[in-house]
């Protein structure tokens, strides 16, 4: 399979073309060149994949994973060497799969939705650079190649998301991200060094006798690993940086946000899921709590936001946090024994892949409509816009847990895997779950149904009110509809998909069966939301709504807030960091440090002064300094 | 002759630092000059002795002597000069006017 | 009574004869044949320069009075050297009608204090000793009280003669005390029979002072700035230069002759003495506005420096002694050729500020003067940086850490206070720039030679090592 | 004749050279000849090295020439190189290389600063070239003082305060220096002053090793600048012209590090061995605080110095872990230091020229105005920050792999420490970044303001392509130095 | 008690008054004619010596010639040659105490230390001698410091004339 070679390079290749010579290219061949390399890229990835999944299953019953690159890049002593090189395994090939298709739906779509911008080669560029690195991350063949890779993506996404650069919110908000991931960081790198020491290696699979040896301090290693994978799969506390994100252009947050780089954190944990069920369960059950906790206050959050793009944001992390909290409750690596959240969370990455990325093209479509990201801008525009209308219900759809859509088939295998778990687990989730139906439908009402902002807004400028005519929302232009289509047909059918057949915990074939018990519930508990969501805003903000608003201020008011975590992140930066810290510091240097040599070379100043009335010009005087110094030193000649 | 070499060899010191003590507090530049005077006198003295009462094989001391009274001589006669120029410029020999170069 | 000993000491009486020519020059020489007289001395100089070289060979005459040996004829020509950068310097100052007149005495002044170093550094008895460092101090007064109607020369004499001779006096007390504990004034006699007395430490102090105070170490060092100062330039040139040169390497020679038995006591005194004098001087040079001042305390903390050679007393030492001496010589001569060209150029003596935007108008001249500075205060690959660091090593392998560790400490201060003028020089406006400076020919000659040294001393290694062959020690 | 000898050479027949030049085109010919003919000589000189390691040279140093000096004092220029000089060298020559451009349109007296320039590079090929302890020294010593006029003369803002003070403190550093350097030669009671030589010895007593150890290694620390001896940087930095600044941070502070491992570990292994946590601690101060200082400084030639004390402070951190890989890596860390902060430099030199300000408070949307720049800043920044595929990632990580090799508590935590610089140097790298690069021009002067010309371009170029190669194929680099570091960690190690 | 104890101990006397006298007197004049008795007194202690040559060098010399030049040089300059204005008692006193101390330091250490003297036979010197010693060659001959010595006069004088002569 030396061709997969040709998967990382092309978009490398891309960038680099579309990045030095950009400037002097027109937007439409610099967008075709990106275009047409995805398209290329994506063939074969999929290529790739079937390839390797048609080689069939070795003697054991497993894919056996084939590394047709290795090479050593940098050795670190002795023994240990980063490799570079492409692994291909089953979650590897998932991840190509998913990665191109998201990422080849987002060339395409931004053919339409960047026209005409301002970079527009430059967007190209590092919508590449960000997908080699991507790819190269999921095909890393150790842990420090991911690491290394992991720090690409990071430094993508900064890139894309500061995309506008001359807007400050999105200076910020591309700031944050890569400071926040960056810190998350360290704990993977301090993870990586402990793990590279014990074991000796950086592979993903070290010598069992030598993690016989290093045991101990797997768990640690891991776990700080895993906060690593926090930071990217924005766990809580260091989800902060993603709804920022959303600053960037909407099919950035599309790829990056919703279908890809966010989940690296959970392709993190897989990768080394062997090593967690096998040395460090303990972690793994804190994954799961940090990912149940996350998903809750994800959930909260997102059933008051007002933008759409950070409603989406946080039904990412909790979905996300769904992932983790799958990864987390497996407590044996046989997926009829507990194992069965690895596989969950693995096609709940890809369903979920799809129909987020879709609900954000679909957003951004909308936002390319009306212009604004704020719900009171919308209303009522499934008239205007139907296509996005359709693909859009079929995602909300999907996300909530309705079959037949692919959702529901994902979610349903996370919350049976909860439940084996433990019961209260189970129930947590699924609250969480119908959670999502409402605060998604809640989204998608406010968006298409309701009173149109823009025949309120046409009546006041009719009545001359207003003066000028309001922009009128329209379907988008077939480059961005055609994605959108394309990934609502994958999120109708993702589901039958036998996902179990090709990736599961412990390699060997598993056969997806729905819990019917499990099932019900959640179809139910979604139904629910769905329906509060319907009640409250179908036809615009009802009395319910008002009242609701008005009993539970406080709690909204606070979740509007996201419970004030930016505020401690501020307080954390600006005051603890940058006043209480670095400031001090600052003056120290200046005042202490430097002015402690400063004040040596007073000092010689000083005592130069000082010694200055010896030479008082009277020959007498120094004469007496003679003799005495003639006294003294033989006094000191004699006493000494 | 039996006084002892000591008695002779304090006196000159006495001397000696009667110079020294002149030369620290005279204000008069020839009054210095008589103190450093006094002191190669006194110099002189140590050399004779010790040539007298030592080592009066040879005449190294007594030579000593001849020749540091010729230099005190010729110091004399360089300094006078030397005095005389400072009146000229200073029309004092007060050794407070010769503050100009200090520090 | 083989007088034809005379002539074996011919360094001395190829001088003598110079002296002799000048003399009578000066006294038949009138009207215009009297221009030539300049360049006269200076070929007569030059001449004493090769002569001096001549011979190598080691031999003691007078019945031991009088010591000749290669590394005293090489220090007797690059004494003679040394007066002849100075003489040729001083082209512009005595050419000029205050001293157009009294020119023949300048040279004969000059040239009986290089008899008296002569005798000083090839003397093996006391008595010679002394009445060299008299003759080599004696005529000085007369140079430094030269500019008879400039208040400061008169006033830098009279502080400069009184000075000595309470020094000499100091001195000879000490001497006395010697002769009276070991009856003898020969090196070598009195050698063989010092035991250590407390009285022969004391003299040793007293002795070291005197000699001290010709090399202006810290306490001894108080006439020199104002001297320095007061002197006309040439002879602070010279004071700085030759007369302290002699004056160490006589140090060096009677401390290892006469004292060796008393090492330890004298290596003390001169770690103190190094201390105090680099220390001080540094401190007191920062301030220094007067150009002269300030080149005083540059030279007594040098001589800290050069100090650092006789710890030991070691054929080491002696080395870098004498290298240092020659690296010193033609930095210093360089910087004093400027601050002459510069004190003629303004009328007045040279203070720092008249420095200000040197660089712009005499560029040249600025940068030999860095070149000068940075030497002085030894920076690679400049020679002083050579000479320093061999004097250091020579004190280290002596033991005296602790010393060469203050010693280092302070390049940085003399670094600082030379930077001054660097700076002064490229970096300050200045509201009355000087013009261009347009230099005498000898001047000019002179700072080539000294330009040369400056940069080549260091890297040509043969120097250094054709010392060490004919260097000695303890 | 010896090739390493030309580095010496070249520069020495520079000068007189310069100084004969009558007007700017010649001088211009002067410095490009001279700068191509060295950069061509170290490339050469690589290659040539890196194939006669191929061909099985094993000996610890290649090249080797020795010629008597002072005799009497066993003092000889001696030269020679192994893997690690080779680097330096090649990144010295690179530096000057591009330095020369950055400072094509200097004025005034532009003749004079290239001859103060050359001296300078004169020094700093000479020291890397030394293999006798003088020379060497020497070289360290010629290589300080030209900085002083460099940036009095041609620096901005304090430029005379800062001029003095890095010039007083270095030299104050080398007064620690030289009493170590004695220590060593005497200590050892060689009749050599060659490192090799005295290495091979090994017999410096080690009550004498736990004295000038210390006084070594703060006398190369100044230099490199270990807390609390590093303000001198700051202020330097920010006053000196463009191109001393490149110099300065990119191959002078490295003079530090390479001297405190070539000298100072290599020749006194003993102490380097007992002392080390002293200076550990030190340094781990130096990175975490030169890092924490910038984030709060305004002006970007501050942001950049404080940045470089933290990442020197890495280097001797690093030298300090005393294993393979560390020491590697602090190598390594050189080279990428030397390149990054060279650019570094190089375009904040460039923004100044055009803004006449420094002051991030001033600055805005240059993104607009000169995107030439600000994208080459933008690298430079994510260069700096240890991104993938530029060096300083491959530098930082081999620091940081070896230093966690070591298995013990004070270690781990103080690497640990270490690491944490990797967060704060993105936070004062984008805070710049999004502060006067990203954004709407605010200053209509600077609206005005053109991009980058040829021989800016020219510079920025070559120093981003040396940086990503190096952060793309770091297997060479690492291979060339490898057996250099294991030579002079040899001693110590065998101690063991 | 000897008869020589008794010369000596009153030249002794004298000489320490008329010293104390000559750095102390206000008057220029007086103290030079006080320097004067001294300089006579060390010509006596020299007689006393037998060394006679160098008690009339003595005379001749320091009292017949430097003392006149004294006596010169004050009626030269003239009213300037009052020396009344003391000094600053700092300086006298930090004067004093060093010259006192270095007075009882000498004498201590001159008290304490064994200069071997050997009998002192007072043969005095004969002139012949002198004069060989003065115009030899070898070891303890000292012709060498003579010549010396003469230029050391000579160029003494010339600097002197050089400076003391008006234009």
């Amino acid at each position: 399979m030396e061709y997969t070679i040709l998967i990382l390079i092309l978009p490398l290749l891309s960038f680099l073309l579309l990045g030095l010579a950009g400037k002097i290219m027109p937007h439409k061949v610099a967008g075709t060149i990106g275009t047409l390399t995805l398209v290329a890229v994506t063939a074969l990835s999929y290529y790739a994949a079937i390839e390797y999944f048609a080689a069939g299953r070795d003697a054991s019953g497993v894919f056996a994973e084939t590394m047709p690159y290795n090479f050593h890049w940098l050795p670190l002593g002795d023994t240990l060497c980063i490799d570079m090189g492409i692994l291909i395994s089953p979650i590897s090939a998932m991840m190509l799969i998913v990665i191109s298709t998201v990422s080849l739906m987002v060339h395409i779509y931004s053919l339409g939705y960047m026209e005409g911008e301002r970079g527009f080669q430059r967007y190209y560029a590092f919508l590449s650079l960000f997908t080699f690195s991507m790819l190269g991350l999921v095909v890393a063949t150790n842990i420090f190649q991911m690491y290394v890779f992991w720090e690409l993506v990071g430094v993508s996404s900064y890139l894309l998301i500061g995309f506008y650069y001359t807007k400050p919110a999105a200076i910020a908000a591309s700031k944050k991200a890569f400071i926040v991931t960056r810190f998350a960081d360290l704990f993977f790198l301090i993870g990586i060094l402990i793990y590279g020491y014990y074991t000796g290696t950086y592979s993903f699979t070290p010598q069992t006798d030598v993690l016989a040896t290093a045991g101990a301090v797997l768990p640690t290693a891991l776990l700080l690993m895993f906060i690593g994978g926090a930071g990217k799969s924005a766990m809580f506390p260091l989800h902060i940086w993603l709804p920022d994100a959303m600053e960037g252009p909407t099919p950035v947050s599309a790829l990056i946000h919703a279908a890809t780089m966010v989940v690296a954190g959970v392709y993190l944990v897989a990768r080394m899921f062997p090593l967690f069920i096998g040395y460090a369960p303990e972690v793994l059950h804190i994954i799961a709590y940090v990912g149940a906790f996350t998903a809750l206050y994800a959930a909260i959050v997102a059933c008051v936001q007002t933008d759409i793009k950070r409603v989406l944001a946080f039904s990412t992390i909790s979905q996300i946090a769904f992932m983790m909290v799958a990864l987390g409750v497996c407590t044996s690596a046989d997926p009829h024994e507990g194992g069965l959240g690895y596989m969950a969370s693995m096609f709940h990455l890809f369903t979920h892949a799809m129909f987020k990325g879709l609900l954000f093209l679909g957003a951004g479509s909308i936002i390319h409509a009306v212009h604004s990201n704020e719900k009171s801008h919308m209303g009522g525009l499934r008239k205007y816009m139907p296509v996005t209308h359709i693909t859009f219900l079929i995602a909300c759809l999907a996300i909530a847990g309705i079959p037949p859509f692919s959702g529901f088939f994902s979610k349903d295998e996370i919350l049976v895997a909860c439940y084996n778990f433990s019961t209260p687990m189970g129930v947590f989730m699924s609250i969480v779950a119908a959670m999502t139906a409402f605060y998604m439908f809640r989204l998608y009402y406010l968006i298409f149904w309701g009173k149109s902002h823009y025949e309120e807004q046409l009546a006041l400028y009719e009545r001359g009110a207003c003066d000028h005519e309001p922009h009128k929302p329209h379907e988008s232009p077939a480059r961005m509809t055609i994605p959108l289509i394309i990934l609502a047909a994958i999120t109708c059918v993702a589901g039958f998909i036998p996902f179990g057949e090709f990736i599961s915990s412990n390699g060997r074939a598993y056969t997806i069966h729905i819990d019917k018990g499990v099932a019900t519930a959640s179809i139910i508990l979604a139904a629910a939301g769905i329906a509060l969501a319907t009640i409250m805003y179908m036809k615009g903000e009802s009395r319910i709504t008002a009242k609701i608003n008005q009993v539970l201020r406080t709690p909204i008011k606070a979740a509007y807030h996201r419970f004030y975590m930016d505020e401690v992140w501020m307080f954390i930066t600006k005051k603890i960091i940058f006043k209480g810290i670095s400031a001090p510091i600052a003056w120290f240097d200046r005042h202490i440090v430097d002015g402690s040599l400063d004040l040596l070379a007073k000092t010689a100043q000083k005592a130069g002064a000082l010694i200055r009335p010896m030479q008082s010009g009277n020959v007498q005087t120094y004469s007496i300094w003679f003799l005495a110094g003639v006294l003294l030193i033989s006094a000191i000649l004699f006493f000494l | 002759m039996n006084i002892p070499a000591e008695y002779l060899l304090i006196l000159s010191a006495v001397l000696f630092f009667i110079g020294v003590f002149g030369f620290f507090t005279r204000r008069n530049l020839v009054s210095l000059l008589i103190s450093t005077e006094m002191m190669l006198n006194a110099v002189d003295i140590n050399f004779a002795v010790f040539n007298a009462y030592c080592h009066p094989g040879h005449l190294e001391g007594y030579i000593f002597s001849l020749f540091g009274i010729g230099v005190a001589a010729a110091e004399t006669a360089v300094a006078i000069a030397i005095i005389i120029n400072v009146y000229r410029n200073f029309h004092s020999i007060h050794i407070k006017r010769l503050k100009n170069l200090k520090y | 009574m083989n007088y034809i000993q005379f002539f074996e000491m011919r360094p001395e009486v190829c001088l003598l004869g110079i002296y002799l020519i000048i003399f009578m020059y000066d006294l038949i020489a009138t009207g215009s044949s009297r221009r030539v007289f300049h360049p006269l001395v200076c070929i007569l100089t030059a001449a004493l320069v090769v002569l001096t070289l001549g011979d190598r060979s080691h031999f003691t005459l007078f019945g031991g009075m009088y010591e000749s040996n290669a590394i005293i004829v090489f220090m007797k020509s690059l004494l003679s050297f040394g007066a002849l950068l100075v003489i040729m310097q001083s082209h512009k100052w005595i050419s000029n009608s205050d001293s157009y007149h009294k020119q023949g005495e300048f040279y004969v002044l000059l040239l009986s204090t290089l008899v008296g170093m002569f005798f000083m550094i090839s003397a093996r008895h006391f008595l010679l000793l002394f009445i060299g460092i008299e003759l080599a101090s004696l005529p000085l007064a007369c140079l430094v009280a030269f500019d008879k109607y400039r208040h400061n020369s008169a006033e830098a004499g009279v502080k400069y003669i009184l000075s000595s001779m309470f020094a000499s006096a100091i001195m000879l007390y000490g001497i006395s005390f010697l002769y009276g504990t070991t009856g003898t004034l020969y090196f070598e006699d009195m050698a063989a029979r010092m035991t250590g007395l407390p009285i022969q430490i004391f003299a040793l102090v007293m002795f070291f002072a005197g000699m001290g105070f010709k090399i202006s170490l810290v306490p001894f060092h108080f006439w020199t700035a104002d001297s320095y100062q007061g002197a006309p330039t040439s002879v602070t040139a010279y004071l700085s230069v030759i007369s302290k040169g002699a004056a160490v390497f006589t140090l060096f020679t009677v401390l290892t002759r006469v004292f060796a038995p008393m090492t330890e006591h004298w290596n003390l005194i001169i770690c103190l003495t190094v201390v105090a004098s680099i220390t001080a001087a540094n401190l007191m040079a920062i301030k220094q506005q007067d150009l002269k001042r300030f080149m005083a305390f540059s030279s007594i903390s040098q001589a800290g420096y050069l100090m650092l050679a006789v710890i030991g007393g070691k054929a080491t030492g002696m080395t870098s002694l004498v290298y240092y001496l020659i690296v010193y010589m033609v930095a210093n001569m360089a910087v004093f050729a400027i601050i002459e060209s510069v004190e003629w150029q303004i009328g007045a003596p040279a203070k720092r500020a008249n420095f200000n935007g040197f660089y712009k108008s005499n560029p040249k001249l600025t940068f030999i003067m860095t070149l000068a500075l940075f030497s002085l205060a030894g920076i690679p690959p400049f020679a002083g940086f050579f000479s320093k660091f061999f004097v250091f090593m020579n004190a280290f392998s002596a033991g005296a850490w602790i010393v060469v560790f203050i010693a280092l400490l302070n390049t940085v201060i003399s670094l600082y206070y030379y930077l001054l003028i660097v700076k002064a020089m490229y970096m300050k406006e200045s509201a009355q720039p000087l013009e261009r400076i347009k230099s005498d020919p000898y001047t000019r000659i002179s700072l080539t030679i000294c330009t040369v040294g400056i940069v080549l001393l260091g890297v040509c290694s043969f120097i250094y090592s054709g010392i060490d062959s004919i260097a000695f020690g303890l | 004749m010896n090739i390493l000898v030309l580095f010496v050479i070249i520069p020495l027949l520079m000068l007189p050279a310069l100084w004969g030049c009558r007007n700017i085109n010649q001088t211009r010919a002067v410095m490009a000849t001279g700068s191509v003919l060295l950069l061509a000589l170290s490339v050469y000189l690589t290659i040539d090295f890196i194939a006669q390691r191929n061909a099985g040279e094993t000996a610890a140093m290649l090249y080797t020439a020795s010629v008597t000096w002072f005799a009497p004092l066993n003092i000889c220029f001696s030269v020679g190189v192994d893997g690690i000089s080779v680097a330096m060298l090649l990144l010295s020559s690179i530096i000057v290389f591009t330095g020369t451009f950055a400072s094509w349109r200097i004025k005034p007296m532009t003749k004079e600063f290239f001859l103060w320039y050359t001296l300078l590079s004169l020094g700093v090929y000479g020291f890397f070239i030394s293999t006798d302890l003088f020379t060497m020294f020497m070289f360290y010593e010629t290589a300080l003082i030209p900085m002083y006029l460099l940036i009095g003369v041609w620096g901005s803002g304090r430029k005379e305060y800062s001029a003095m003070k890095l010039t007083l403190m270095l030299m104050g550093g080398s007064a620690f220096l030289l009493m170590g350097i004695l220590g060593i030669y005497f200590g050892s009671g060689a009749t050599t002053m060659n490192i090799n030589e005295i290495a091979a010895m090994d017999n410096i007593p080690a009550n004498l090793q736990y004295i000038f150890f210390p006084m070594t290694f703060i006398g190369f620390g100044v230099l490199g600048a270990l807390f609390p001896f590093h303000t001198w940087s700051p202020d330097g930095h920010a006053c000196a012209p463009t191109s001393v600044s490149m110099l300065h941070a990119g191959v002078l502070m490295k003079l530090g590090g390479y001297g405190c491992f070539r000298v100072a570990i290599y020749l006194l292994p003993q102490a380097a061995d007992e002392l080390s946590w002293i200076f550990i601690i030190l340094t781990t101060i130096s990175v975490v605080y030169g890092a924490l200082s910038a984030i709060s400084q305004t002006d970007l030639k501050y942001i950049n110095a404080y940045s470089s004390v933290s990442h020197c402070g890495l280097v001797l951190f690093a030298i300090l872990m005393l294993n393979k890989t560390a020491c590697t890596g602090a190598i390594l860390q050189m080279l990428s230091h030397g390149l990054m902060t060279a650019l570094f430099f190089a375009l904040i030199g460039m923004i100044y020229g055009r803004t006449h300000t420094r002051d991030i408070r001033q600055l805005r949307g240059l993104m607009k105005i000169m995107p030439f720049l600000a994208v080459g800043y933008v690298i430079a920044g994510l260069a700096n920050l240890g991104l993938p595929g530029f060096s300083g990632f491959i530098a930082e990580m081999t620091v940081f792999a070896g230093a966690f090799g070591i298995d013990d508590p004070f270690h781990r935590t103080v690497t640990i420490i270490a690491c944490t610089s990797i967060v704060i140097t993105a936070v004062y790298i984008l805070r710049v970044v999004g502060r006067i690069l990203y954004g709407e021009p605010e200053n209509e002067e600077h609206k005005k303001l053109s991009d980058a010309t040829w021989d800016e371009r020219f510079t920025v170029i070559c120093l981003i392509v040396c940086i990503a190669a190096l952060g793309i194929a770091p297997m060479w680099v690492s291979n060339l130095i490898n057996d250099g570091v294991g030579n002079i960690l040899g001693n110590l190690l065998a101690s063991h | 008690m000897d008869i020589n104890l008794i010369i000596f101990a009153s030249l002794a006397f004298v000489m320490i008054v008329a010293a104390l006298f000559a750095v102390t007197s206000s008057r220029i004049m007086r103290a030079t004619t006080e320097l004067l008795f001294v300089l006579f007194g060390t010509a006596g202690l020299y007689f006393m010596l037998h060394y006679t040559f160098l008690g009339a060098a003595q005379i001749t010399v320091y009292a017949g010639g430097i003392v006149v030049m004294f006596i010169f040089v004050v009626l030269l300059i003239g009213k300037g040659s009052v020396d009344v204005t003391q000094t600053s008692l700092r300086r006298y006193l930090a004067g004093t105490a060093v010259a006192l101390t270095g007075m009882v330091a000498a004498i201590y250490l001159i008290n304490t230390t064994d200069f071997q003297a050997v009998n002192f036979t007072g043969d005095g010197v004969e002139m012949k001698e002198l004069g060989m010693t003065l115009m030899g060659t070898g070891k303890y001959d000292f012709i060498l410091p003579f010549e010396v010595m003469s230029v050391l006069l000579l160029a003494c004088t010339v600097g002197a004339i050089m400076i003391a002569r008006k234009k």
